[in-house]
């Protein structure tokens, strides 16, 4: 399924990055030697992506985008001082953790607190060689490049482990722990929830799935609700975003497996989790909604704004939960995934064979698709209603008003008194 | 020059041999364990190399007798770690030479 | 060596320097895994031996240092010492000094709750949403203060026989506007968070305190009627004039932390309908009676008790004539409340620990004096 | 398989690898080693990519990365007094002669025999491209009782190590009263 190339291919065409690259790269195919063009291009590629798409997006999405955000969600203004609007403050920040002094505990294993966040910064660079930004503009585009993402995600859990093991601190080895066991029990619902998107669209590659969905004008969020839901949740457990960061929870156990780190060490971390978060988002738009293409707007809009706009979107989703809720209980949230999602992402699983089934055995016409997106979604809602009815959410029996009782006396048994539980 | 399947093997072995060394020589239960996985991993990597330059029609196979020792490797660790901490939970120690005693 | 190695426990601070211990407070946990096996607690960080203190200076000199007994409620505080010596010496109090009174103690008691509704949902691990909204409304309570005392959190506003000065002009109109705008932010806090799942999750069933323990641990305010025991100094032994004011006392059902929360809320209620009350009848008439800058009330003793916002917030003054009091003796709700805290705690795990102690809503200043 | 490309990372990623395996054998703290054997599973996945077998690369990576050396972490943490260091046991000495007879052997027997490859190098353009999807149908065709046999396997494996590392107390829960 090679992609479909753009109106127009030439150098100054910026819709797609890709043409401009390839002909300064065959300008210098014979000037270099033999195989330094495929360094030069991995080169080229890498620092396309990353100054393009991710430092921006990390700097002012991440750090101002998200100060700001929040701060409108907490009805006051967020960083406005430094700068025009403040669009200032990351660079700010980043000189001030900067210029901070790095501590290093003294009975802290010294070698594994200097790795640590090294090896929790490159598993993010490698995210982003999969994810693709446009037609032609992918840079490493395997057959499993759906998989190579949930592995990469795998690595900086070990990080975050050796980094909160290394200080020797109790708190931090608290952190460590909950965070592994945490990413852990959330990789298989994850990882089930994509199997039925690999169902869906049959192919493990990403630009694959965003051709499919090109070709059928449909995206998979409205045909995988149930997916979004689960990759949505086990990803914010992954990464620690708010209704599940008990890794460094502060409130609790000061700053999990963080707490002994300061300076620029604490800001790779810092950064580190912007750029996992933007990474995830940018899987999600990429699988989820449609990637780089717009129902044929792409030919006329350049790809890549498109799939910047969509990712920060879905990034905007994670701001919205941690502006918003509180924090789930380790043991809480291992039930919630063993109990709650597992068997949603099995369900859901089994739904989406037998409709890939139909459509293949009928040979029903593409259009049976938009029949399946609405099953689908109508069984999501039921489906998470009833199975939580079944674990015990029963919110009427709750009350959410104090009882009133007009006069001082003794202790008044709950049936007896006037409001009542409403 | 580029690596044929000489190259890949040696490796394989070099692979094996650490491994084995590791399993016999460590105290510590988990160190054996460490070695174990080494080991399979090793025959994984020659089975790939084999069924990667080997001639025959469906190259397939390797991959799937690959993914078989992958499941037994994952369903043997777990069951050696889950012994070595019930050994530990009786004995305090998981060192090698200092369990002995058959009774529990 | 035959026996069955325990994980052995170990013991973790949550120590005097920790995000969610509302002061410089401890507690030294024995922890198997996450779950708590036992905890004791360290105070006294914060004592500044007040009571002694308050023996060298007079009467009315004691007034600011009713203030930094509880710093979050001074007006309570002062409003408890003030009656005290009143009752000591048996000075009247005019009507509109006592209608004053019972303005300010309601309006510290929504600022109080306002600060303790939202740092324990800050404690559940909310990132500051809730407090950044309660504290919005608190602004408005402290700008009143402000208007009328000088002082945003210690006020000093109480006199013996009355209070320092009347109100300002502009002091109506803003406290109306204001309790216009309170009953819809109740609505919508509670909206906000009485049916978040998390929420409930996280507190429903957490830091459990029945009512006979309650009763015999002589706990008080929001913790007790959050257990269901319908108890209320203003309602049980009135002052200043409670008693032909129209209000209810809220009552929890099984004295969780929820409970807690819900009780607070509800207070919150009452005490709008309270001002708004007495801004209406508010009488004519001197705010205060003049006394003597040098009181030597009778020889004897007199407690006063004054339904403050973490509880019965007691005086105990005894006078031997002299100009300053022999023995002055404050009945700290918090330091009473934070008794139950080992019950409340063992058994459960560590981040249910925080969340039952930001329940109690605790001020280090009181507990510790 | 590009000439150079191969070549250079053919010989990295066995520097790589066997510098981390050696690393194991002595490395004094045992975490180090665990963190080491880590590096020699990504090391070795990097081969699968080598071998174009990228399916099975990505697989070593969850499985091995993901799971299995996160089981060996919570071991050694679950064992705090059982000594953390890497230290050898009696047989060092036969255990390290053994290990070097056997790869002499098998190094000899490898650089000796001339296997019937097929035909050139690797850089040959029909190059066999296994896909995901080739595998997945071998899997389930011809392959479906070894592929049944290890799911019955693999769940024997987890009520096993549940069953081994269940503490008196929850033993006693479900004792029956």
């Amino acid at each position: 399924m090679a992609p479909p190339v753009l109106v127009t291919d030439h150098w100054y065409d910026f819709r797609d990055l890709g043409n401009l690259s390839s002909r300064l790269l065959e300008s210098l195919a014979d000037v270099l030697p033999q195989g330094a063009v495929y360094v030069l291009a991995a080169v080229i590629g890498f620092v396309a992506s990353f100054v393009i798409f991710v430092l921006p997006s990390q700097l002012f999405v991440g750090v101002y985008g998200e100060r700001k955000l929040i701060a409108r969600v907490q009805s006051r203004y967020g960083p406005n001082r430094v700068g025009p609007f403040g669009l200032l403050q990351p660079i700010a920040d980043t000189i001030k953790l900067m210029q901070k002094e790095a501590l290093t505990p003294k009975s802290a294993d010294r070698a594994l607190m200097y790795a640590a966040p090294a090896l929790f910064v490159a598993p993010c660079v490698l995210l982003f060689a999969v994810i693709p930004f446009g037609p032609n503009m992918v840079f490493a585009d395997t057959s499993v490049s759906l998989l190579f993402y949930v592995a990469i995600s795998a690595l900086p859990v070990i990080s975050a482990f050796i980094a909160g093991w290394s200080h020797n601190n109790k708190y931090s080895v608290f952190g460590s722990v909950r965070m592994v066991a945490m990413a852990i029990s959330y990789e298989v619902p994850l990882v089930l929830g994509l199997l039925g998107i690999v169902l869906f669209t049959g192919t493990l590659s990403l630009q694959g799935i965003t051709i499919w969905q090109k070709e059928l004008d449909i995206w998979l969020v409205v045909l995988q609700p149930i997916a979004l839901a689960i990759f949505f949740i086990g990803v914010s457990a992954e990464l620690n975003r708010t209704p599940t960061d008990i890794a460094e929870a502060e409130s609790e156990i000061v700053a999990g497996y963080l707490t002994e780190y300061s300076g620029m060490k604490w800001g790779l971390f810092y950064g580190m989790d912007i750029g996992y978060a933007l990474a995830a988002s940018a899987f999600a738009a990429t699988v989820f909604l449609g990637g780089w293409t717009l129902f044929g707007l792409e030919r006329w809009v350049p790809p890549w704004i498109i799939f910047i706009g969509k990712t920060h979107l879905f990034y905007a989703l994670f701001i919205w939960t941690r502006g918003t809720l509180p924090r789930l209980r380790i043991d809480q949230l291992m039930g919630f995934a063993w109990k709650f999602m597992l068997p949603l992402a099995l369900v859901n699983l089994v739904m989406v064979a037998t409709e890939r089934m139909f459509w293949v055995e009928q040979a029903a016409d593409d259009s049976v698709v938009y029949v399946f997106a609405l099953v689908n979604i109508v069984a999501a809602g039921a489906l998470v209603y009833a199975w939580s009815r079944i674990l015990g959410y029963r919110p009427e029996d709750y009350p959410t008003k104090a009882r009133l009782v007009e006069t001082a006396g003794g202790y008044v048994p709950i049936e007896s008194a006037k409001g009542g539980a409403q | 020059m580029t690596p044929g399947l000489d190259h890949f093997l040696a490796v394989g072995a070099v692979l094996f041999a650490s491994g084995f060394a590791i399993a016999l020589s460590k105290r510590n239960a988990i160190g054996v364990l460490m070695g174990v996985e080494l080991m399979l991993n090793a025959v994984n990597l020659t089975l790939l190399a084999f069924s990667r330059f080997s001639s025959g029609p469906r190259p397939v196979t390797g991959q799937a007798f690959v993914v078989f020792t992958i499941t037994v490797a994952a369903a043997e660790a777990a069951v050696a770690l889950a012994l070595a901490v019930s050994v530990y939970r009786h004995r305090e120690t998981i060192d090698v030479d200092k369990l002995n005693l058959l009774r529990s | 060596m035959s026996g069955i190695v325990r994980s052995e426990p170990f013991t973790l601070n949550i120590g005097p320097q920790h995000p969610s211990t509302h002061g410089v407070f401890r507690v030294k946990v024995t922890v198997d895994g996450e779950k708590i096996v036992d905890a004791e607690m360290v105070m006294g960080y914060l004592h500044r031996a007040m009571e002694k203190l308050a023996e060298e200076r007079t009467y009315t000199q004691n007034i600011p240092f009713t203030d930094r007994a509880d710093y979050l409620s001074s007006m309570s505080n002062n409003l408890g010492y003030v009656l005290a010596v009143e009752k000591l010496a048996g000075i009247q109090v005019p009507p509109r000094g006592n209608a004053i009174r019972v303005i300010m103690a309601e309006l510290q008691r929504i600022a109080n709750h306002c600060m303790a509704a939202g740092t324990f949902i800050n404690d559940t691990g909310a990132w500051q949403t809730p407090v950044m909204w309660t504290f919005r409304e608190r602004e408005k309570i402290i700008d009143l203060f402000e208007m009328t005392s000088g002082a945003r959190l210690t006020c000093n506003y109480m006199r013996i026989g009355g209070v320092a000065f009347d109100l300002p002009r502009e002091f109506e109109p803003r406290a109306r506007q204001l309790l216009e705008g309170l009953p819809g932010f109740f609505d919508e806090f509670e909206g906000l968070l009485v049916q978040n799942e998390i929420f409930l999750a996280r507190t429903r069933g957490v830091g459990v305190v029945p009512p006979e323990t309650a009763i015999n641990a002589s706990l008080s305010g929001p913790m007790l009627r959050a257990s269901g025991v319908a108890w209320d100094i203003r309602k049980a032994d009135p002052y200043c004039g409670y008693e032909n004011y129209d209000f209810q006392i809220p009552l929890g059902y099984q004295g969780d932390s929820f409970d807690r929360f819900l009780v607070r809320i509800e207070e919150m209620r009452q005490s709008a309908r309270i001002i708004g009350q007495a801004l209406d009848g508010l009488p004519g008439g001197p705010h205060s009676t003049q006394v003597p800058l040098a009181l030597r009330p009778p020889a004897g003793d007199a407690y006063a008790r004054v339904e403050g916002p973490k509880g019965e917030l007691g005086y105990y003054i005894v006078s031997d004539e002299g100009p300053s009091p022999y023995r002055f003796h404050i009945r700290a709700p918090s330091f009473i409340n934070l008794s139950v805290l080992k019950e409340m705690v063992v058994g459960g795990t560590v981040a249910d620990a925080v969340v039952s102690l930001g329940s109690i809503d605790i001020v280090i200043g009181e507990v510790d004096r | 398989m590009e000439g150079v490309g191969a070549a250079v990372a053919f010989w990295t990623l066995a520097g790589v690898t066997l510098f981390a395996a050696a690393g194991i054998m002595f490395s004094r703290n045992l975490l180090h080693a665990v963190l080491l054997l880590i590096l020699t599973f990504i090391g070795i996945a990097g081969f699968f990519v080598l071998l174009s077998a990228e399916f099975l690369a990505m697989a070593q990576v969850i499985i091995y990365v993901g799971a299995i050396a996160v089981l060996v972490l919570f071991a050694v943490l679950l064992t705090p007094r059982a000594g953390r260091d890497n230290g050898e046991s009696k047989m060092l000495l036969p255990a390290v002669l053994l290990a070097v007879c056997l790869g002499a052997v098998v190094l000899f027997v490898i650089t000796d025999t001339s296997w019937n490859t097929v035909p050139s190098a690797p850089a040959v353009e029909h190059e066999p491209k296994v896909a995901a999807s080739d595998l997945g149908e071998a899997l389930l065709s011809t392959w479906i009782l070894p592929f049944e046999l290890a799911s019955v396997l693999l769940t024997a494996a987890l009520v096993g190590a549940i069953l081994l590392v269940r503490s008196p107390e929850e033993e006693a829960e479900d004792m029956p009263s």
